[in-house]
């Protein structure tokens, strides 16, 4: 195994696309170490990106929303208190992976690369409409975060490619967003169910809605019918019974040693309202 | 109040002194299994069986040998041969013959210059296999289809006509059992299942080992009993158990998974292979879940019969354990030994079954077996008491066994505090606490024998008067403490002047491990004996010096003293002083005690716990948490108490999450912390403890062994906590959320 | 494969070793520093006994590459007491039998003075939140919880 | 005589009793004296029983015992 530690992510990527064998890109390690260790993946280069300047930075971008460094741990994200007022629902998933130690170094794009269905951030993420810039041998693109996974541990990056940061987009007046999963412990589990919910209100109306699901189908999913089920109500029991009946219908869920199927449908149908009327209470508090 | 005529007036006996490796286990300085390294060491790895059940037919370690730095490979071809029973057993369970019996049974192990490159070389040795049938759960073993493990392995026990994989069988009881179930006004019968689950020590198994061509060997090894280790590597071995000099490192947790071998004999026959360098085998925790000694699988079913006032008139109980491939480890006898032994029962029947099972061989946990069958009585007791409208913990009083009455497995019990302990609990403000809506209030008692064994201590006056006392126990949470204290105490000095060592197998006679909640009570028992003898030498030393009798003479405050004014007067004379010229008044002096010490207390305890469970997820939070246990005399009081809330811990978890979960191809699923559930800081309140003070009258000191008990009242209390909280009642462990849900939504639909 | 050359801060001392590019911080602080303190559990980051503050962050220094050391300052359980005195959190783990094994000690301390450092006066519940990463398979917590708030009150100078 | 309460389990080794009695002063000689008039109980004692005095479990074989001692033999009991 060879050990790089590039200084500019045009770098990085041209290590990566020059690679014959197996490559990883290392920022929080979290997971890349995990498997490593395990002998699950043995990469025969490993490209620590952390030594790239501004990878720690979190900016506003000039629409107002936020740019996330790849190299942002959990515990970091946290402290910021613009990100965490504007997208409280992106920050709780973060949050959830993992015990105070993975924080510490654990990062939003690795939890999104690692290509998890169960990944906690990446649900908010894709309900929060999140974008990744991304670097590559054809030249820079922008992918919506729900393009990335393309099924368990595999994501859409072509080879060579390398993510660059993460875009929030502006919050904008009247907006919520909330995640929810549900762990037999109250922590240091991986998500037996993921929901995140981000909408918009005008007065009690809901005028827009995204939700993701996670850890019910291979990958982590952005439902519509689910956020249509609510867009044009005040989240009342009717409307909640359509959400809940409508993230189940989306969710093809397996069996294993996690849950069984019938209980991960459940548990979607009743953490989709919880996180909705989370949601729901903080468009009301959200004045700008 | 005093409970018996033993003192209760102590100067440390009771108290919190802070124990003695405590600094060293702040500070990192405390050595454990793999913090030692030797010079010329090498490191090992091992290789694993990936299917349950497959015949070996070829290994090939020629790539791995091909490796630079590759010192030696082993497999089975390795070791002798002929072995029987459970020798036998552990040198098939360190290294795979014929079969791998278990997905992670070992079946070869490298030995290289560093870890790293052991772990590459074991990848490159190919093993070929047959994959055959396998059976992992119990009920499908015991079925005529089932696959056959070992033809051959049932002992005399077993009734004709039983399918080969049923290995023992038990059956006791005494009464009419017939009459008892007419005499009662209900009589319920119900079945039970738990999953097997692991003691979950932090500290993964690791050991060095060296050994010559000459049979003589070193080992540094986390175990809870160095001379175990010595016997068995040997045996699996073919050496001489006094050539192997086994040295305890300090113990990262045990819980009776750590009385036993697993890969140690790997580490002494890789270094014998390779000319005798020290060889270094720590194990992963992948490794330790899959190929160490989970507790059994239990399949139960229970029969009680009771009168409207809660009178218990019958019992019967059979329960099917498997331990895994092997017979003789599932702790079926012990389950059925205490199914029913918190009650006095006039008519009681257990039947048992050992089943093989493709699964690691079960070794001890804390109370083996008590919890299971803990699980199925006292969840059917509290049933019976709910449909009768009865008060379960009064019940329990009603029916308590008591001084006096037979035993369900027997004999008549002795001196027992479960009368007390009842008492104490039912007096609790915790119980007092109103509970809100989705919460419920749960109880259950729990018993366990606990054990003396054999035991050696040796005790030495120092020069200056201080005092070590060598010990054969591994201290596996504060013994250290209770021993100094108990040895200080009958010395009549301070606690701080005495040392206690944990030694090697060269320093005293055989000692059985930490187990059966022995080391305060056995060490202890033996440490005063010691201390007595050692008292004798010096009124004796002192008597000499002031030409009296030696009867005249009697110990008092940690000096000698003239007994009476028919002695003699003279001033006291100290520890200190006689050690300082012990040379020159007859040599060293010393105590010794070597018992297999009898005198055993069985410890009884109830635990009440409250839940909170949420209707719509099945999800169980303990809302607040009750530990009532006597401790005969509780030495050091915190760390009984921490006994007691460690136990109830590993229990809650038992009863909620924690499982071995297996796929269809009978490999395990979890063999990682992060999906092997133990609870954490975050899931649970303060376990509040009383402790109930009933001395036992075969300890010096009154002591009770404390360690086993704790962990069988929580699986039954969490169960009826959670039938009071949801009307629902679980009937196999874990009370995980989906089963907590599933039986939520069967109920609702009715 | 040849080796990676790390010059690092352990403990206010300057070190250096040669790591593998493979060989985790826990690897290189147990192997090649005799730092052996640190413990491991579990190797995935499960358990928190490898707890280490790497440039000030609480990290498990088993998800940590031995070659990502360099430059950086490392703080391990050996560097938590000053010379002969210990930090009140050790004090306060023996006063309190915090400790039974002892074996996820080193993790828990390291854990909890970074909790304190940023939290001086945290609740029961952030506690055991914040020290949720960190397995003890003996205690119950209960004791480890109260020796750490009492940790928190000594330092805090309120009793 | 002194009266061996065997496990009834063992009934089958032992002429369809569970209580057996026996001469002796020892639980050595008693144990002996079991297996000498029911053969079959031989395998049951090498594969390892527990003997209960008066509720204490013995493992001295030389203890000694008297016509008014309850004496049981019950499973082998292992601890954690």
């Amino acid at each position: 195994m060879r050990f790089h530690t590039p200084k500019t992510f045009e770098q990085a990527a041209a290590i990566a696309a020059g690679a014959s064998g197996l490559t990883r890109f290392l920022a929080g390690g979290t997971d890349v170490l995990v498997q490593l260790r395990a002998a699950i993946v043995t990469p025969d280069d490993l490209i620590d990106l952390k030594h790239i300047p501004g990878v720690k930075d979190i900016a506003r971008t000039t629409e107002g929303g936020w740019r996330i460094g790849i190299a942002v741990s959990g515990a970091e994200l946290g402290r910021h208190a613009g990100v965490c007022a504007d997208w409280p629902g992106v920050v709780e998933g973060m949050q959830l992976v993992g015990s105070t130690q993975v924080q510490g170094r654990a990062t939003l794009v690795g939890n999104l690369c690692n290509g998890s269905p169960a990944a906690d951030s990446v649900p908010g993420m894709m309900a929060a409409g999140a974008m990744v810039s991304v670097i590559g041998p054809q030249g820079n693109r922008a992918v919506a975060v729900e393009d990335i996974p393309a099924g368990p541990s595999r994501t859409t990056l072509l080879p060579g490619e390398v993510i660059t940061a993460i875009i929030l987009p502006p919050r904008g007046a009247h907006g919520g967003d909330a995640y929810l999963r549900f762990i037999p412990r109250t922590e240091m589990d991986i998500a037996v169910v993921g929901v995140a919910v981000n909408l918009r209100r005008d007065g009690a109306r809901i005028i827009e809605a995204r939700i993701a699901l996670g850890a019910v189908a291979p990958k982590i999913l952005l439902v519509p019918a689910a956020a249509q089920a609510i867009i044009g109500t005040a989240l009342d029991a009717v409307a909640l019974a359509a959400l809940s009946a409508a993230a189940i219908a989306a969710s093809t869920p397996i069996s294993d040693k996690r849950g069984t199927a019938t209980f991960r449908k459940d548990i979607v149908g009743v953490l989709v309202q919880r996180a909705a009327r989370i949601a729901y209470t903080r468009a009301e508090g959200a004045s700008a | 109040m005093p409970k018996d005529d033993l003192k209760t007036a102590y100067r440390l006996v009771g108290t919190r002194p802070n124990r003695p490796d405590g600094l060293d286990k702040v500070t990192g300085r405390a050595r454990y299994g793999a913090d030692i390294s030797a010079p010329g060491m090498l490191h090992a790895a091992v290789v694993r069986s990936p299917h349950a059940h497959a015949r070996i037919i070829r290994i090939d370690a020629s790539k791995a040998l091909a490796l630079d730095g590759v010192k030696a490979v082993i497999t089975r071809a390795d070791f002798p041969t002929g072995l029987t029973g459970e020798d036998w057993n552990l040198q098939e369970n360190t290294l795979a013959g014929d079969v791998a019996l278990y997905d992670g049974h070992a079946v070869a192990a490298v030995a290289a210059t560093s870890k790293l490159l052991a772990q590459d070389a074991a990848r490159l040795v190919e093993v070929e296999y047959e994959v055959l049938p396998h059976v992992i759960d119990v009920d499908a073993a015991m079925q005529p289809d089932a696959p056959v493990i070992r033809a051959g392995t049932a002992d005399h026990s077993v009734p004709e006509g039983m399918h080969p994989n049923v290995v023992k069988y038990i059956e006791f009881g005494h009464g009419d059992l017939e009459a008892g179930f007419a005499e009662a006004d209900l009589v319920r019968a119900q079945s039970y299942k738990t999953e097997a689950t692991h003691q979950g020590y932090i500290e993964p198994h690791a050991c060095l080992g060296q050994m010559g061509a000459d049979g003589k060997g070193e080992m540094w090894v986390c175990t809870q009993g160095q001379w175990y280790i010595r016997r068995m590597c040997s045996a699996v071995l073919g050496t001489e158990a006094s050539q192997l000099r086994v040295t305890p490192s300090e113990i990262g947790g045990g819980f009776g998974g750590k009385t036993t071998i697993f890969m140690e004999p790997l580490a002494l026959a890789l270094s014998r292979k390779a000319g005798g360098r020290p060889v270094k085998l720590v194990m992963s925790r992948a490794e330790v879940l899959r190929a160490t000694g989970p507790t059994a699988s239990a399949s139960m079913d229970v029969k009680m019969g009771m009168k409207v006032d809660g009178t218990i008139t019958a019992a019967s109980v059979n329960f099917r354990m498997q331990g895994g491939a092997f017979i003789g480890s599932s702790p079926v006898g012990e389950a059925l030994s205490c199914a029913l032994a918190c009650y006095t029962v006039p008519a009681v029947f257990h039947q048992g079954y050992e089943v093989l099972a493709n699964r690691p061989k079960a070794a001890a946990y804390r109370a083996p077996g008590s919890p299971m069958a803990a699980f199925a009585v006292e969840s059917l007791l509290d049933e019976m008491c709910h449909e009768l409208g009865l008060d379960p913990l009064a019940v329990r009083l009603k029916n308590a066994a008591r001084e006096g009455a037979k035993a369900s497995y027997g004999p008549t019990y002795n001196r027992i505090g479960l009368v007390e302990t009842l008492e104490a609990t039912m007096a609790h403000a915790n119980l007092k606490v109103p509970l809100g809506p989705n919460q419920g209030r749960g109880a259950a008692a729990g018993f366990w024998f606990n054990h003396g064994g054999e035991t050696s201590v040796s005790l030495a006056i120092g020069e200056d008067g201080t005092v070590t006392v060598s010990v054969g126990t591994p201290d596996v949470g504060g013994s250290r403490a209770s021993l100094g204290m108990m040895t200080a105490e009958t010395l009549g000095i301070a606690y701080e002047s005495v040392r206690v060592n944990i030694v090697e197998t060269g320093a005293l006679g055989v000692n059985e491990p930490t187990h059966g909640s022995r080391a305060t009570f056995a060490s202890g028992l033996a440490a005063v004996e010691a201390a007595k003898q050692a008292i004798a030498q010096m009124c004796a030393r002192a008597a000499a010096e002031w030409g009296i009798d030696a009867e005249a003479v009697e110990w008092l405050d940690g000096a000698a003293v003239p007994a009476g004014p028919n002695a003699g007067k003279f001033p006291p004379m100290s520890i200190a002083e006689i050690g300082a010229k012990m040379g020159s008044t007859g040599g060293p002096i010393s105590g010794h005690h070597e018992v297999t010490a009898g005198g055993v207390g069985a410890s009884f305890g109830a635990h009440v716990v409250d839940v909170e469970v949420d209707p719509e997820t099945g999800r169980t939070t303990v809302l607040r948490y009750l530990v009532v246990q006597d401790a005969g005399r509780a030495i050091h009081p915190a760390y009984v108490e921490g006994q007691y809330q460690g136990g109830a811990v590993q229990g809650i978890g038992w009863a909620l999450n924690e499982e071995y979960v297996y796929g269809a191809d009978g490999r395990l699923q979890n063999a990682v912390f992060l999906d092997y559930r133990i609870p954490v800081a975050s899931d649970l309140p303060m376990i509040d403890t009383v402790i109930v003070e009933v001395p036992n009258p075969g300890h010096p000191y009154g002591v009770r062994g404390v360690g086993e008990t704790g962990i069988t009242p929580p699986l039954p209390a969490l169960a009826n906590a959670i039938a009071a909280a949801t009307g629902v009642r679980l009937r196999s462990l874990p009370m995980s959320p989906p089963k907590v849900l599933a039986a939520i939504k069967a109920n609702a639909r009715g | 494969m040849s080796k990676i050359h790390v010059s690092t801060t352990v403990n206010g001392d300057a070190v250096e070793f040669l790591a593998d590019p493979r060989d985790t911080l826990l690897d290189c602080l147990r192997d090649q520093l005799g730092l052996t303190g640190t413990k491991e559990g579990c190797g995935t980051g499960d358990c928190g006994a490898c707890s280490v503050q790497l440039d000030g962050v609480l990290v498990c220094s088993c998800l940590v590459l031995g070659a990502e050391a360099e430059g950086k300052t490392v703080a391990t359980v050996e560097g938590l007491s000053n010379g002969p005195d210990l930090h009140p959190l050790q004090r306060k783990f023996i006063e309190h039998a915090a400790l039974q094994c002892g074996f996820c000690t080193p993790g828990i301390l390291v854990a909890a003075n970074a909790l304190l450092t940023q939290n001086p006066d945290p609740t029961e519940v952030e506690v055991r939140y914040w020290l949720a990463g960190n397995l003890c398979r003996c205690t119950g917590y209960d004791k480890i919880i109260r020796a750490v708030m009492d940790a928190g009150a000594e330092m805090r100078g309120t009793h | 005589m002194v009266e061996i309460n065997l496990w009834s389990g063992l009934r089958r080794f032992a002429g369809d009793q569970t209580v057996i009695s026996v001469s002796g002063s020892t639980v050595r000689e008693i144990l002996d004296a079991l297996v000498k008039a029911h053969p079959a109980l031989l395998q049951v004692i090498k594969a390892g029983v527990s003997v209960s005095l008066n509720g204490q479990i013995v493992t001295n074989m030389s203890t000694a015992v008297d016509p008014l001692d309850e004496i049981y033999l019950i499973q082998r009991i292992k601890g954690g």
